[in-house]
C-alpha cells in the first residue's frame, strides 16, 4: 500500500502534516506523536526578527471551531535556525517552514537565511488576518501575490508554496496568480475571518476584535476552495481546514488535495494526526486502494 | 513524564455550594504523575464545544488513581459539566504545567475564589509551618474544614459575613499571619495586590495565573502572559501560561 | 421595555423576523408561531416566473450547519400575489418580500408587480450561489452590485434592502455600492459557499456539486461582516447567518445590526424564532434595558 | 391537528437484526395524531448535527401515548440514536407528512428493507382482506412474525434463503399475489418497479417515498420529487416529500 505523495519534487511519506501555528515546532506534540511517522511537520511562522504577537485573549471558541489572534508570536530566524530545525532533524521529521512578514523585504530575508538549511519546503504566510500590516494584504489582492511570490521564488532554494486565504471572491484567481508569480505548490485554507462579542459584557472576546476561524465549522468552505483551485491550476495542492478525521482528510484528497493539514484538531485530540494517517490507512483497505495517488481529485 | 489524553469516568461529584462543583474521576495514569498547582484540560461532551477548559488538580490520590477537581459554573461548558453523573465518562488531558515548586521555608497559602481549590492538594503535600489564608466572597466557606486539617487557616469574605472584612491581603494584616514564601492562586487583582505585597515585604511569591488556552501545552501561544525578561522559549516579553506556568515568580511577570 | 427597530421608514414591532427560504411564506410555521408576533415574515426569494430549482439532493448536514442548493424554487410573483400575501395579511404579519432573478429585468418585473402591494419591504436577493445566471454574479462585483441597486430602487414602491454575500473579499465595498445605488438598508449574510463530498459513493453529496452553508456554524463570520458594514455605511442593517438563540441575536444587534433574521434554526426548532424574542426580552430584563435600540451597535 | 416538537422519553430499545433497532418512545401528542404511513423527525444528541432525521412510524398505540419506530444504522446519526438507552430523552417533530390514505378494496401490502416498519401500522389498521408482501436482503426476517397477525404474509429474499429468491414483484408473481390496490414503501427502484406493476395491471398504487429533508414540514423545498403534472403549490413539477407525502399516488409522481 503506497502512502506517499509528492508535492513539487518533496516526497512525503504520507499525505498529512501538521497546520502551521497549531503544532508550535513540534518539540510539544513530540509526546504524543513520532514526528518522524509523519509526512511533514509544518512549523508556526517564523519572521526575520521576533514578534511580539497581540494582545491577550488571543483565542475564542465559537461553535464547531475557534477563533485566533496570536499575531504570528515568533522567536525570530536566527532562534528557529539554532533551536527548532536542529531538534525536528533529529526527529526525523520533513520540514515544512511557514514564513511571514510584513514586507517583500521580510519575506526574502527570511528565505534567503533558510536557503541553506535542511528544510524540505516553505509555505508563504501571506493569508494571516490578525497582523495589521503585510500578511492577509498580500493574500487578497491577486496582483500583489503574484508580486511577493515573484520575489520570494526569485531567492528560495527550496520550492515554494503561497498559503492561500480563503476571505476572497474568487479564489481560483488567487491561485492562478500564486501560480504565475512561480509557486510550486499552494497550500490553502487559511483561516476565515470571524468575530465573537461577550453580550455579558458588550465587549469582543478578542483583544484584536477580530480572529481567524478554523476548526470542523470551516471544513466544507475549505473543501470548496480546494476543489475550485485544483481545479484551475496545475500545481499540487496542500489542503486544510476543520480537519480532525480521516474522512475529513478524504474528502480533501478527493478534492484534489495532494496532501492535508491537521491544524486546530490537535487541540481537540493530542494525536489526530496520527489518527488521520492510520484512518486514511484503513479507508484504503477497506476500498483496495494500492496507491493513495489513485484517490487523489478522483471527484469531479 | 508524560501527559496523557484519557476518557475518565466520573467517580462522583456533588455540590459544595451554589454553582460549586467537586467531582472527582479515574485517571490512573495522569494521578500517578501529578503535582500539587497543576492543571488538567477538561473535555465537554458536545461537539459544539471544541476546546479543553483548563481547570486545577485540587486533589491527587495516587493510590486509587484520581483525581480531585473543584470548580464554578463559569458558562455553558462548565454548566454541562456540573450536570454529568457518577458513571459518565470525560475526556481529560493532563497533568499540565509546572506546579508549585515547594520549599521548606514558612509558608503563607493564598487561595481566593475559585483560586481556592489548587491550595488544597499543596497545603496537604507541604510539611513546613504554614498559614492558609482564603478569601471568599460571602459565608459559603467551601473547603475551609478541609484546609483545617493542615494548618492555621485565616479567613476573609468580601461581605464581612465571615473573617476579616475585605480581601486575603486584608485578612493577613488584620491577622498578623507571617512567612517567608507565599503560594498563591487566584483573581489577577488579587495577584497583584499579592505580588506588591511580597515585593515590599521581600518574599518569594509563587503565584498561579489564568488565561485563555487552545492546546494547553504551549503550542499554540494562545495563553501568553507578560514577561519582565525576554523569555528563553519565546524571545520575546511573553511567556506561556500553559506550559511556562501556571505558576509563576511573581518577579518575573507583569500583572 | 421597548422592543421595536426602525428599518428604512418601516417600524418592526420587535428585532427579529425570518431568513428567506427557510421559513416558506410563513403557512407552514404559522402551526407553531404567532406570525403577528414577529418582527415580520421574511418570505422565500419569488421571481417574475416560477422557477424549478435545482434538482436533489439539494440538502446536506455538515458539523453544526448545513449546505443547501435549492436553485430558489418558487411558484412566480402571480401565485406569490394572489395566495402567499393574502394570508400573511390575514396572519397579521408584516412582510418582508425576498426578490430574486436572473437579469434585471427580471428583478424590476417582479418589483413593479409588488408595488401596489401591502408590502413593507423588498429583500433583493443578489447573493444565491446556487444559480448559475444573476443571482450571485451581482453581488460579488462592487459595480454590478451598484448598478441593480439603482435599477431596483428606481421602480421599488417600497424601502428597498439589498441582501449581501459573504464569499467577497471586501464587504465593506460590497455594502458601499448598495447604498451608493439606493439600498435603504441592507441585510447579510446570505450562505457561505460550501462543498461536501460522499467518501464512500466518491461523489459530491450535492447534486449541485456546491452549495450555500448555513447554520450555527457560520455565525462568526457573519457577525464580524455585519460589523463591518454596520461600520462602513449609514443604513440600517438586518443581521443573521447562524442566528439560533437570543444570545447569538444579541451579538448582531450589539455589532451593528438594526434587526436580526432567523433561519436554519427553524430546521433545528420550529419556535426558534420565538424563543429568541423571548429570551431578548429576558436579557432586557436582566441587565434593565428600556429600549432595545440602546444596544444597537453598542460595541465598537 | 398540528405537529409537536416534544422531549420524548426512550421506553425501550433492542436490536431486531444487525444494524435494526426497535425504539418505543413516550410521546403522547404526537401520538394521539399520528396516522399509519406519516413520519417523526428525529433529533441527535449531538450539536454538530443540526438536522433532524426522518424516521418512519411503525407503531402507534394512542392509549400509552407511544410511538414506535424502527430504523436501520445507516450513518452516524442512527448510530448515535442506537446508542440511546431506555430512561433518556430525545427531541422528536410529528406527526409529519400525510400518510396512506385507507380504502376498503383488497390490499397488497408491500415492503422492502427498511421499507418495511411503516407497513405494520398500516397492516394493523387496515381491516379489509389483505395480502403483505415482504422484501429482505437475506434471512433475517424483522418484524415478519408480527405482520402474521395482520394478514397472509409472503417473503422475498435477495439471497433466496427464505421465501422467493428475488424483489418483491418477483415474489408477487410466483406467489400468485392479488389485490386491487397496492400500499408500498421501500427503496426507489423497487418503487418504480410497483409503479410499473400497478399501471400495467390497472391497479391504485400508494407509495411511500424518501429524500434528504431539512425542515420536515414544506417550508424549505429541499425534498422535493418530480410531479407529473404542475403541482399547486409549487406551480412547477416538484412535490414535497415530506408534505405532500410521503405517500403518493404512483401515477402522480415521476421515479
Ligand atoms: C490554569 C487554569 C486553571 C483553572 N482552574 C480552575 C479551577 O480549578 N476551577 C474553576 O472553577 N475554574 C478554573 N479555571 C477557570 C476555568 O477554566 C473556566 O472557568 C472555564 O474554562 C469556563 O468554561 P465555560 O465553558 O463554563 O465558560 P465559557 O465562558 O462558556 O467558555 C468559553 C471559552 O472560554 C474559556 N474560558 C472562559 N473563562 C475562562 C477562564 N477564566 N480561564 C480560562 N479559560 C476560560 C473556556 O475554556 C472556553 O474555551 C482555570 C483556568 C486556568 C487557565
Ligand atoms: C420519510 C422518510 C422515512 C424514513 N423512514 C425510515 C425508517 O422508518 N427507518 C429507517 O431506518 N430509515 C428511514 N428513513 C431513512 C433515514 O432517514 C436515514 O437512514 C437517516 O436519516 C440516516 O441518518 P444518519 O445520520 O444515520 O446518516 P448520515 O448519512 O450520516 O446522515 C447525513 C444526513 O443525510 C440524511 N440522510 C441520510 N440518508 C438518508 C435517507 N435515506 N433519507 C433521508 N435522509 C437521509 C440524514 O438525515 C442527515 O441529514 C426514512 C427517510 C425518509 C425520508
Ligand atoms: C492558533 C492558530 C495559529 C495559527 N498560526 C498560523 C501561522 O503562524 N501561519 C499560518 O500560515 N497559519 C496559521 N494558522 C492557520 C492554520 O495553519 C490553518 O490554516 C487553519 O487553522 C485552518 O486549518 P484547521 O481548521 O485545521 O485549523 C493558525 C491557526 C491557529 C488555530
Ligand atoms: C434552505 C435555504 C433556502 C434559502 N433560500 C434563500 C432565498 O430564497 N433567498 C435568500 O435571499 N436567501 C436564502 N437563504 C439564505 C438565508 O436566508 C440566510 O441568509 C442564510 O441561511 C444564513 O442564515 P442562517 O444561518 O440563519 O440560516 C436560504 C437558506 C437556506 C438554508
Ligand atoms: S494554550 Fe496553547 S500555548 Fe498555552
Ligand atoms: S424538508 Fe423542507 S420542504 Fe420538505
Amino acid at each position: 500500500m503506497n502512502l506517499s505523495v509528492n508535492i513539487a519534487g518533496v516526497t512525503m511519506k504520507n499525505p498529512v502534516t501538521t497546520g502551521s501555528g497549531t503544532f508550535g515546532s513540534g518539540q510539544e506534540y513530540n509526546e504524543f506523536v513520532d514526528l518522524s511517522k509523519l509526512g511533514a511537520v509544518t512549523t508556526k511562522g517564523v519572521a526575520n526578527v521576533p514578534w511580539p504577537g497581540n494582545p491577550t485573549t488571543r483565542v475564542a471558541e465559537v461553535y464547531g471551531g475557534m477563533l485566533n489572534a496570536i499575531g504570528l508570536q515568533n522567536p525570530g530566524i536566527d532562534v528557529f535556525i539554532e533551536r527548532d530545525i536542529p531538534f525536528l532533524k533529529e526527529a526525523g521529521a520533513s520540514i515544512i517552514v511557514n514564513v511571514c512578514g510584513k514586507s517583500e523585504k521580510d519575506y526574502v530575508e527570511v528565505v534567503e537565511r533558510l536557503s541553506d538549511q535542511p528544510v524540505d519546503l516553505l509555505e508563504i504566510n501571506v493569508s494571516c488576518p490578525n497582523v495589521k500590516e503585510g500578511g492577509i494584504a498580500f493574500g487578497q489582492d491577486p496582483k500583489a501575490l503574484y508580486e511577493i511570490t515573484k520575489a520570494v521564488k526569485a531567492k528560495a532554494a527550496q520550492p515554494i508554496m503561497m498559503k492561500l486565504s480563503p476571505n476572497v471572491t474568487d479564489i481560483t484567481e488567487m491561485a492562478k496568480a500564486a501560480v504565475e508569480g512561480g509557486s510550486d505548490a499552494l497550500s490553502l485554507i487559511n483561516t476565515l475571518t470571524g468575530m465573537k462579542i461577550d453580550i455579558e459584557k458588550r465587549d469582543f472576546v478578542l483583544a484584536n476584535k477580530t480572529g481567524g476561524m478554523s476548526g470542523p465549522a470551516i471544513k466544507p468552505v475549505a473543501v470548496r476552495m480546494v476543489y475550485q483551485a485544483a481545479n484551475a491550476v496545475d500545481v499540487p495542492i496542500i489542503g486544510m481546514g476543520g480537519i480532525a478525521t480521516a474522512q475529513d482528510a478524504l474528502e480533501f484528497l478527493m478534492a484534489g488535495a495532494t496532501a492535508v493539514s491537521v491544524g486546530t484538531a490537535n487541540f481537540m485530540n493530542p494525536t489526530a494526526t496520527m489518527d488521520v494517517i492510520h484512518g486514511i490507512e484503513d479507508y484504503m483497505r477497506r476500498h483496495k486502494i494500492e496507491d493513495i495517488n489513485e484517490l487523489i481529485g478522483c471527484v469531479k | 513524564m508524560s501527559k496523557k489524553q484519557v476518557m475518565a469516568e466520573i467517580l462522583s461529584q456533588t455540590s459544595l455550594a451554589d454553582g460549586i462543583y467537586d467531582m472527582t474521576v479515574k485517571a490512573e495514569e495522569i494521578a500517578v504523575q501529578a503535582k500539587a498547582g497543576q492543571f488538567i484540560s477538561v473535555y465537554i461532551n458536545d461537539k459544539s464545544k471544541i476546546l479543553p477548559r483548563p481547570i486545577s488538580i485540587c486533589g491527587i490520590n495516587k493510590e486509587e488513581g484520581t483525581l480531585r477537581i473543584v470548580y464554578r459554573v463559569a458558562g455553558e461548558g462548565t454548566a454541562q459539566l456540573s450536570s454529568c453523573e457518577a458513571g459518565e465518562k470525560i475526556k481529560i488531558l493532563g497533568p499540565l504545567g509546572n506546579g508549585f515548586t515547594q520549599k521548606k521555608e514558612k509558608a503563607v497559602l493564598i487561595g481566593g475564589g475559585i483560586g481556592i481549590p489548587p491550595m488544597l492538594e499543596l497545603a496537604k503535600q507541604l510539611s513546613c509551618e504554614k498559614t492558609i489564608v482564603l478569601g471568599y466572597r460571602d459565608s459559603r466557606l467551601f473547603l475551609k474544614d478541609e484546609f483545617e486539617s493542615y494548618g492555621t487557616v485565616v479567613v476573609s469574605t468580601e461581605d464581612g459575613s465571615a473573617g476579616t472584612k475585605g480581601n486575603v491581603i486584608d485578612a493577613i494584616k488584620e491577622q498578623g499571619v507571617e512567612g517567608s514564601i507565599i503560594y498563591a492562586c487566584g483573581p489577577t487583582p488579587m495577584l497583584r495586590g499579592i505580588k506588591a505585597y511580597a515585593e515590599e515585604h521581600e518574599m518569594e511569591a509563587q503565584i498561579s495565573m489564568e488565561e485563555r488556552m487552545a492546546c494547553g501545552i504551549g503550542a499554540c501561544l494562545a495563553c501568553v502572559c507578560q514577561s519582565k525578561d525576554i523569555d528563553s522559549h519565546s524571545h520575546v516579553h511573553n511567556k506561556r501560561v500553559c506550559k511556562d506556568g501556571p505558576v509563576f515568580d511573581a518577579r518575573e511577570v507583569e500583572l
